[in-house]
């Protein structure tokens, strides 16, 4: 399958280290994507909500593009670019009328033959041959010791039919890629509540109250991380959660392919974790610390073990 | 030749205002074949009638036209009249010049010519009808009843009074289906048990009801008053001859940690039970899916590994090797009484419907279903009677209650109302009050729907003498808060969130329709709607009849009723029943099939296109006696007169009786005369 | 609501809902539009039928934004059931909605409130762009200015100038710093070639549209 | 050829059966003959001019034929689906024929006129054959035989038709209706046509005209074209038949297009499958129903 | 009767209806009985289901110089003989394509879902038939096919064929 990828405007800035992540796990895990040329910006939800055919064409450009480079698919790494392109695709696909027009609109051919994933359907079906590399990789053991919130936010679960997981309410793709990286995921319950990305900017207080019920319930389910798919979520998250860190403690918020990322055992440098405003490093210190306390354990275990076989002898 | 009498109605005025009647009937007088044509104010009148009937007499009719109202109206009313007259009634018809012509037309000469039309054509029809005798079908008096649930039970103790054999059959180890769960029943809070037991006795012990527990339909054949029905009774592992219902089988079991079916899973049972303590019969079943020794012998082992239960029986009445038995039985009617079963909110879902994501798909351990909660009031029930929650057997101080679940959510596959929990979901709330007098019980609704004798106010009893909280709006989100549950509601009166921290919640499911109606409708070609629920011949006229005849249906298996509903529909299967069984045999309409035999090539299409299986092969001979062929017969029982056949028929060796070719061959060249 | 008296930094929408009508009395319909009731309207533009809907509350239950609207998603719904269309084009509820469709996804008659609002977004900015409360206004008209003129979208440029527009001058202006520091904001981030591509995609939709409008038509 | 002839010596011998069906050489060109000494099997022969579909003797109702005993008879892949019609109609038991099939390359239009197989000679029922190879018989003879060249020119007369207005369509339909004299040689030649009395010959009512002017002759054509909707295997034995050449292979071809539009049937060899006649979808299209 | 028929200019046309008796027949009595106005060119032939209508009677009644025909039962799902309108309706799609490649516009025969309830559905089939049908014009073409055989042929057929217009008030609709 020839997979193109389509970074969006977010991952060349605020989330870059989401794009760094990124490609980062594409290459460990072999995954050959190329970045469509000349993409232009989806059009969020901006587009959308002023004009209906603006969103629409915008989105459709490029899968124009993709569709013309012979893609069979466009990973969108950034969840809401890949909402807005999957959501086109699939009302092109309802209203032949809007097909028929958008050739002419986006004044190239396009038969809307690209199929659109997230970077959860695009880590999916690699979670054995994650679970394969790390199980002996140096990443095991600390990630091996983080217990995980996955959060899902609305754009991976959201429109029903179009977002692509698994359940709506009480989704597990996450979870199911987490574990693979050895880490725990822990049950919670705002794994699909909004956090209020679309008002990020133009109403701030509403995010932070909405990212505050999120981190608080992360914390009251002893998650040591947040894991996320989306900029906007990250954003609110992580900047908004220090921008009031005094309404109470803090969680580091990481990308999931940080996570898989640090799995793998890929320097935490070149997966950008240095850059969350949420400092991470005491976190990775910590799994560290845990993780060689978790070996000595077993080894004394082991030990004790072997000295009792002995004694049998 | 023909002598036909044709009698044109001036229907008051209704007919004369627009159509020339007597120059109708003047214009028919010349007609040929017309032996006398009158017109009158009132035909259907006694003093019409009785120019009809001396018509007939006076001038020897052989078929009588009456241009009138719709055959609809008032054929009946003509035919009973020539036959007083001696006249063959199925020689009488109607020209509807009233409906279709007077009533629809301006006065005029193209209105007068149409009413012509009309009579003449339908007297050219006349002159090809054929004296019938009305069809009689011999009839079994014995009654099947599938379901002995508080419908069945009714309807085979209604039956059998009336003095008729009754067949009960329940696929139960024990009758008395959903009712026997109810703790207490709406809108008079008596005890469900109670009132319940005593009629489950009357049928076990009712000289006329034969009892088969613990068994299925298997097949059916035949058609009213000729059913033969085979039932399989299954294997019980229990000899009901010997077995006395000492429950030592029960004691002996070592296998107790079956989940209860009768207590909905809030109890546990052994292996071998009867479901409950005031079963009827009171014999217990032995569930071989859970029996360690069928489980040993199902995984091949030699030897056995249990067999406490035979042990303990002093009347050795344990049989393991007991098989399913199948039992033929002859019956002229049946009532399909097979009830209803409970939509559940989980993740796995019958075909067409999907489960409750938002409320984590049940997996919160004190959400509960409705009727879990009647088991947790129930006196009989696996607490005594005390309200407790499943997971720490605390009593629940704060219980929130949703109604609607599923009902009325197209989304989740149920458009429909269920119509009962309303009414139960206020009746638990009092329950709840009056055994937790601290506890603080609330409604989610959407709207309260009460309609039936005393309901609305035994709602507003709930809500105003026993402090219920009812709040107006869909419960969008249900969360595992530490050990409560956090219900995320919107009370649309107020305006207001509704956010409640529940210790239990119980939700009001829909009832859904058995998915073994669909396997019986087909058996019985008996047709059922969308979701599978029996439907009736006519869901005004004809409540409990279906579309096959002699097949009659009662309860909650047509459309969610309560039990006065079940009850009310059963004894009126049950009448409808004994009415047909009041005469020696049946009689119907001759508007029947029949094929001619010698010209039937066998070819069968007719049997291909019959809905109602009415085709049956019968052998042709030749001189020596031999077989050489098969052609088609119909059973005049069975038909019901549509008449696809006659028109599928190649050979055209099928008629339809009021219905010929003949006929309808007058009828086209009346029409178009030259 | 909380939202005005908490962050008083804020354009408070409501508010601003009402100073606008008091400036420019109740919302300008176009005759373009008032041919159709405003149900039929919704219905042409979204394929949605509101009458669908039995007010059940579930959609504004389960809103992360309920606390903050005065009116809810339910509300809307019926607003638009009653036809009214002032008042459905400028309540706060439209605006505040995140889009984060949870409404849509658990409403047991699939009468998508989502979809609804997001279309009398639509139609309210059409009808008269003053309607949009300035800070959410402003955010769309930069956004998409942004795109226009660079076919992608620059944080930085898109903060700057949504906090002129939105006239909240030091808003994160804090964090500003914080975040060149990361590198989270390139100054001028690799930007498209093909621009005018993007820009005809604009004036074709803005024709299609005035043409689909002119037709009494929509989408 | 010797291998059939063989065949059948075997089968009339050991009383398998009492006659084999199958063609000798006439004046103008193979015609049916039934065989019931073994020395006259040599005069069985089989090629591209045995153009009839014998499966027609199978009608019970030929009693000539029948008396003679159980038969075995020669046919044609195409002639099997004919076989499957009857059987699907209960006509008789599989058991109570033997089939032997024969490997066929196509026919030719006109045994009288034409010997070899081109495209200009060959049947218009040859075109797309998918039974070149009998699927059902008893015994398949000779080998395996390439596709000959195809002819489809009764399609393109199907379309030809389809393109004219209505009121052309009459005129064609009444001139070459005109011609019928009413010998009812088709239904003869048909092997689906097995009533005792045909709807033609019913008297009450008389449905159809007697008199054989353009009027009755077309309700005649139009009845046969109906009952033969769906069951037609398309072997043409009627056109043949007809001593007037009337083009009734056109009607039967129409309705084979219909049946397999609407109902996606093609006419089957195999008795098995269901014909479209007594059978229904719920969602059969109903675009034209107001 | 020929008082009561003055013959008009316009061509009425002479329209047979072959209905069911549970539903379409049904709704037209419930047109009657709502008092719905409706043209009065159609004669409704009764029978007990669409399944018991044979291609014959369409067929007869263009012999006998039908300009038009309704075919009108229950709706699918709605028959009272549960299957009856299916077998019906497999019946017609093979029909009517037989009809017009014979040359017989399917403008001609009109088929319809009519259920007891729909006395108004009733009123619009029945005057949009009539209306189609004027506006093709008289069907004679079918009945006069009599006058035609093959030179050779007898003609006494010729002879016994009146003229179609020339009917007398039996003819009804031709007023």
């Amino acid at each position: 399958m020839s997979l193109a990828y389509y970074p969006g405007c977010s991952l060349h800035g605020t989330a870059r280290e989401f794009d760094e992540s990124m490609r980062a796990v594409a290459d460990a895990l072999g995954i050959e994507m190329t970045e469509i040329d000349d993409w232009s910006c989806c059009g969020a939800s901006s587009a959308h909500s002023s004009n209906h055919l603006l969103g629409v064409a915008l989105a459709a450009r490029n899968l124009a593009l993709a569709e013309a480079e012979g893609r069979d698919a466009v990973v969108a790494p950034c969840a809401a670019c890949f909402s807005r392109l999957a959501m086109a695709r699939q009302e092109v696909a309802e209203d032949e009328e809007l097909a028929a027009s958008l050739p002419g609109i986006l004044e190239r051919p396009f038969d809307n033959t690209v199929d659109v994933l997230n970077v959860v359907q695009l880590l999916l079906p690699y979670a054995e041959s994650i679970r394969e590399l790390v199980a002996d990789g140096p990443g095991f053991s600390a990630v091996g010791q983080m217990k995980v919130a996955s959060y899902y936010g609305c754009l991976l679960v959201r429109p029903v039919g179009v977002a692509g997981a698994d359940d709506t309410e009480v989704p597990t793709t996450m979870e199911q890629v987490a574990s693979a990286c050895g880490a725990q995921p822990v049950a919670w319950n705002m794994a699909v509540e909004c956090c209020g990305g679309s008002l990020s900017m133009s109403r701030t207080s509403s995010v932070v109250r909405l990212g505050r019920a999120i981190i608080d319930d992360a914390r009251r389910a002893g998650a040591d991380a947040i894991v996320v798919a989306c900029p906007m979520c990250h954003a609110n998250l992580d900047f908004r959660q220090v921008a009031r860190a005094e309404d109470g403690g803090t969680v580091p918020v990481i990308y999931l392919t940080q996570l898989v990322g640090l799995a793998l055992g890929i320097d935490a440098e070149k997966l950008g974790l240095n850059r969350h405003f949420v400092d991470t490093s005491p976190l990775l210190v910590e799994l560290a610390d845990r993780a060689t306390s978790a070996e000595a354990d077993a080894a004394a275990k082991a030990a004790a073990k072997a000295t009792r076989a002995g004694a049998v002898v | 030749m023909a002598r036909i009498g044709v009698f044109v109605c001036h229907c008051g005025e209704n007919i004369s205002r627009t159509v020339d009647c007597s120059g109708v009937a003047k214009a028919l007088a010349d007609h040929p074949g017309v032996a006398v044509s009158m017109d009158y104010k009132y035909m259907c009148s006694d003093p019409g009638q009785n120019l009809v009937k001396q018509a007939i007499e006076e001038h020897a009719l052989t078929g009588v036209v009456v241009a009138a109202c719709s055959p609809h109206m008032h054929e009946k009313t003509f035919r009973r009249a020539a036959s007083q007259a001696g006249l063959n009634p199925f020689v009488v018809e109607m020209a509807n010049v009233r409906e279709q012509c007077s009533w629809v037309h301006e006065a005029g000469p193209a209105t007068d010519a149409k009413a012509i039309d009309i009579v003449r054509t339908i007297v050219e029809k006349v002159k090809n009808n054929a004296p019938l005798e009305t069809v009689r079908i011999p009839l079994t008096k014995r009654a099947l009843v599938i379901g002995g649930g508080i419908a069945g039970i009714q309807a085979a103790l209604d039956i059998a009074d009336g003095g008729a054999e009754v067949v009960l059959v329940e696929k139960e180890p024990s009758i008395g289906g959903h009712m026997s769960q109810l703790s207490e029943t709406f809108p008079t809070l008596d005890c469900s048990q109670c009132i319940l037991t005593p009629r489950m006795v009357e049928v076990y012990q009712h000289p006329r009801i034969t009892l088969y527990t613990h068994s299925e339909i298997e097949a059916v054949d035949g058609y009213i008053g000729n059913f033969h029905v085979t039932v399989r009774k299954k294997a019980r592992s229990v000899d009901e001859r010997l077995c006395t219902g000492c429950g030592d089988c029960q004691a002996a079991c070592p296998n107790r940690k079956i989940p209860s079916e009768f207590d909905a899973e809030l109890g546990t049972r052994p292996a071998i039970y009867v479901p409950f303590p005031q079963a009827v019969p009171n014999i217990p079943v032995l569930d071989r899916e859970n029996c360690t020794l069928f489980k040993g012998r199902a995984k091949g082992r030699e030897k056995d590994l249990c067999g406490k239960c035979k042990e303990a029986c002093l009347r050795s009445a344990i049989d393991y090797e007991q098989q399913d038995e199948l039992i033929d039985e002859k019956v002229g009617a049946i009532v399909i009484a097979t009830g209803f079963k409970l939509y559940t909110i989980g993740r796995e879902q019958p075909e067409g419907l999907s489960g409750y994501p938002e409320y984590n798909y049940g997996e919160i351990p004190d959400v509960i279903s409705g009727l879990q909660f009647e088991r947790l009031a129930s006196a009989s029930g696996p607490t005594g009677g005390r309200i407790v929650r499943p997971s720490d057997g605390t009593v629940p101080k704060r219980v929130v209650f949703l109604q609607c679940i599923g009902s009325r959510d197209p989304e989740k596959g149920i458009s429909y109302c269920s119509k009962i929990c309303c009414m139960y979901a206020a009746k638990h709330t009092m329950l709840y009050r009056h055994k937790v007098h601290d506890g603080q019980a609330t409604v989610f609704y959407m709207d309260i729907r009460t309609a039936g004798k005393g309901y609305e106010e035994f709602v507003r009893r709930a809500i105003e003498e026993d402090g219920a909280d009812y709040i107006r709006g869909r419960v969008s989100r249900m969360y595992r808060d530490g050990d409560t549950v956090k219900v995320v509601g919107y009370d649309t009166l107020a305006g207001e969130p509704a956010i409640l921290d529940a210790d239990m919640v119980v939700l009001c499911t829909a009832i859904r329709p058995h998915k073994g109606n669909k396997n019986l409708g087909r058996k019985l070609s008996v047709t059922y709607d969308q979701y599978g629920f029996i439907s009736s011949a006519h869901p005004k006229l004809r409540p409990v009849e279906t579309t096959t005849a002699g097949v009659f249906v009662a309860g909650a298996c047509m459309s969610p009723s309560d039990i006065p509903d079940s009850i009310a529909s059963a004894s009126a299967a049950a009448s409808k029943v004994l009415g047909m069984f009041s005469g020696d045999e049946l009689e119907r309409e001759p508007t029947v099939a029949i094929v001619n035999e010698r010209t039937c090539i066998g070819c069968f299409n007719c049997e291909k296109v019959c809905p109602y299986g009415a085709i049956e092969h019968i052998d042709v001979c030749n001189r020596d006696n031999e077989i050489c062929g098969h052609v088609a017969r119909v059973l005049p029982g069975v038909c019901q007169g549509c008449g696809t056949c006659v028109a599928t028929c190649p050979s055209k060796s099928v008629e339809l009786q009021g219905f010929t070719d003949e006929q309808i061959f007058a009828e086209i060249n009346a029409l178009l005369t030259w | 609501m909380e939202s005005s008296t908490l962050h008083s930094n804020e354009d408070d929408i409501a508010s601003a809902v009402v100073r606008h009508q008091e400036a420019h009395g109740a919302p300008h319909v176009p005759a373009s539009s008032v041919r159709m009731s405003l149900i039929d309207e919704v219905y042409a533009r979204s394929g949605v039928n509101v009458r669908t809907c039995y007010q059940c509350g579930k959609c504004s239950a389960g809103c992360p934004m309920m606390g903050e609207m005065a009116v809810r998603p339910h509300v809307v719904m019926h607003l638009v059931q009653r036809n009214q269309r002032a008042e459905a084009l400028s309540c706060d509820g439209i605006w505040l909605c995140l889009s984060c469709e949870t409404c849509s996804a658990r409403c047991p008659k699939s009468a998508d409130p989502a979809r609804v609002i997001d279309t009398l977004r639509e139609m309210a900015t059409e009808t008269n762009p003053g309607l949009a409360p300035r800070a959410i206004g402003a955010f769309n008209k930069t956004f998409l200015d942004q795109i226009r003129s660079k076919g992608r979208m620059s944080e930085v440029g898109l903060a700057m100038q949504f906090n002129l527009r939105s006239g909240r001058l030091l808003q994160d202006a804090t964090s500003m710093p914080a975040l060149v520091s990361r590198g989270k904001l390139k100054i001028n981030p690799p930007s498209m070639r093909d621009i005018d591509d993007v820009r005809r995609i604009f004036a074709n939709v803005e024709a299609a549209t005035r043409d689909a409008r002119s037709k009494g038509g929509y989408r | 050829m010797t291998e059939l002839q063989d065949l059948a010596r075997k089968l009339l011998e050991d009383g398998t059966v009492a006659v084999v069906i199958g063609w000798e050489e006439g004046r103008r060109g193979p015609r049916p003959v039934s065989i019931t000494e073994p020395d006259d099997t040599e005069r069985l022969v089989f090629n591209a001019r045995c153009v009839h579909n014998l499966a027609t003797y199978l009608d019970p109702r030929r009693s000539q034929v029948r008396k003679l005993g159980k038969p075995a008879i020669v046919v044609k892949g195409c002639d099997t689906k004919a076989v499957a019609g009857l059987l699907r109609e209960a006509q008789f038991k599989r058991e109570d024929v033997v089939l032997i099939g024969m490997h066929c390359g196509g026919v030719v239009t006109d045994p009288a006129e034409q010997t070899e197989v081109t495209a200009e000679t060959v049947a218009p029922r040859c075109a797309g054959c998918d039974v070149r190879e009998p699927h059902r018989t008893d015994y398949v003879l000779g080998e395996a035989r390439v596709e000959p060249p195809q002819n489809t020119s009764i399609d393109e007369r199907v379309a030809a038709l389809d393109a004219m207005t209505a009121d052309e369509r009459f005129e064609y339909w009444a001139t070459q209706m005109e011609k019928c004299v009413r010998c009812y040689a088709c239904r003869q030649a048909c092997p689906l046509c097995v009533c005792d009395v045909c709807v033609a010959d019913k008297t009450v009512p008389q449905w159809i005209e007697r008199a054989p002017h353009a009027r009755g002759n077309m309700s005649w054509h139009l009845v046969r074209a109906m009952h033969l909707a769906g069951r037609c295997v398309g072997c043409g034995e009627c056109e043949r038949a007809c001593p007037m050449d009337i083009p009734l292979t056109l009607l039967n071809r129409k309705m084979q297009q219909v049946v397999a539009e609407s109902f996606e049937y093609h006419v089957s060899d195999d008795p098995e499958v269901v014909s479209p006649i007594g059978a229904f979808r719920d969602d059969d299209h109903e675009d034209f129903i107001l | 009767m020929s008082e009561m028929t003055e013959p008009t200019t316009e061509f009425e046309p002479r329209i047979t209806a072959f209905v069911c008796n549970w539903c379409t027949y049904t709704g037209a009595d419930m047109a009657g009985t709502s008092r719905m106005q409706m043209a009065s060119n159609v004669r409704i032939i009764r029978l007990p289901c669409t399944g018991r209508i044979d291609a014959l009677f369409i067929i007869k009644a263009f012999e006998r110089g039908a300009d038009g025909v309704i075919v009108s039962g229950c709706h699918p799902a709605d028959c009272h003989y549960t299957a009856g309108n299916y077998h019906a309706r497999r019946r017609f799609i093979v029909f009517r394509e037989l009809l017009s490649f014979m040359g017989i516009s399917n403008e001609r025969v009109i088929f319809s879902w009519v259920s007891a309830g729909e006395g108004a559905k009733w009123r619009e089939v029945v005057n949009e038939t009539v209306e189609r049908v004027r506006a093709l014009g008289p069907f004679t073409a079918y009945h006069e096919l009599a006058s035609r055989q093959m030179v050779g042929g007898a003609y006494e057929t010729e002879v016994e064929l009146p003229d179609v217009r020339e009917a007398p008030a039996e003819a009804g609709g031709a007023s």
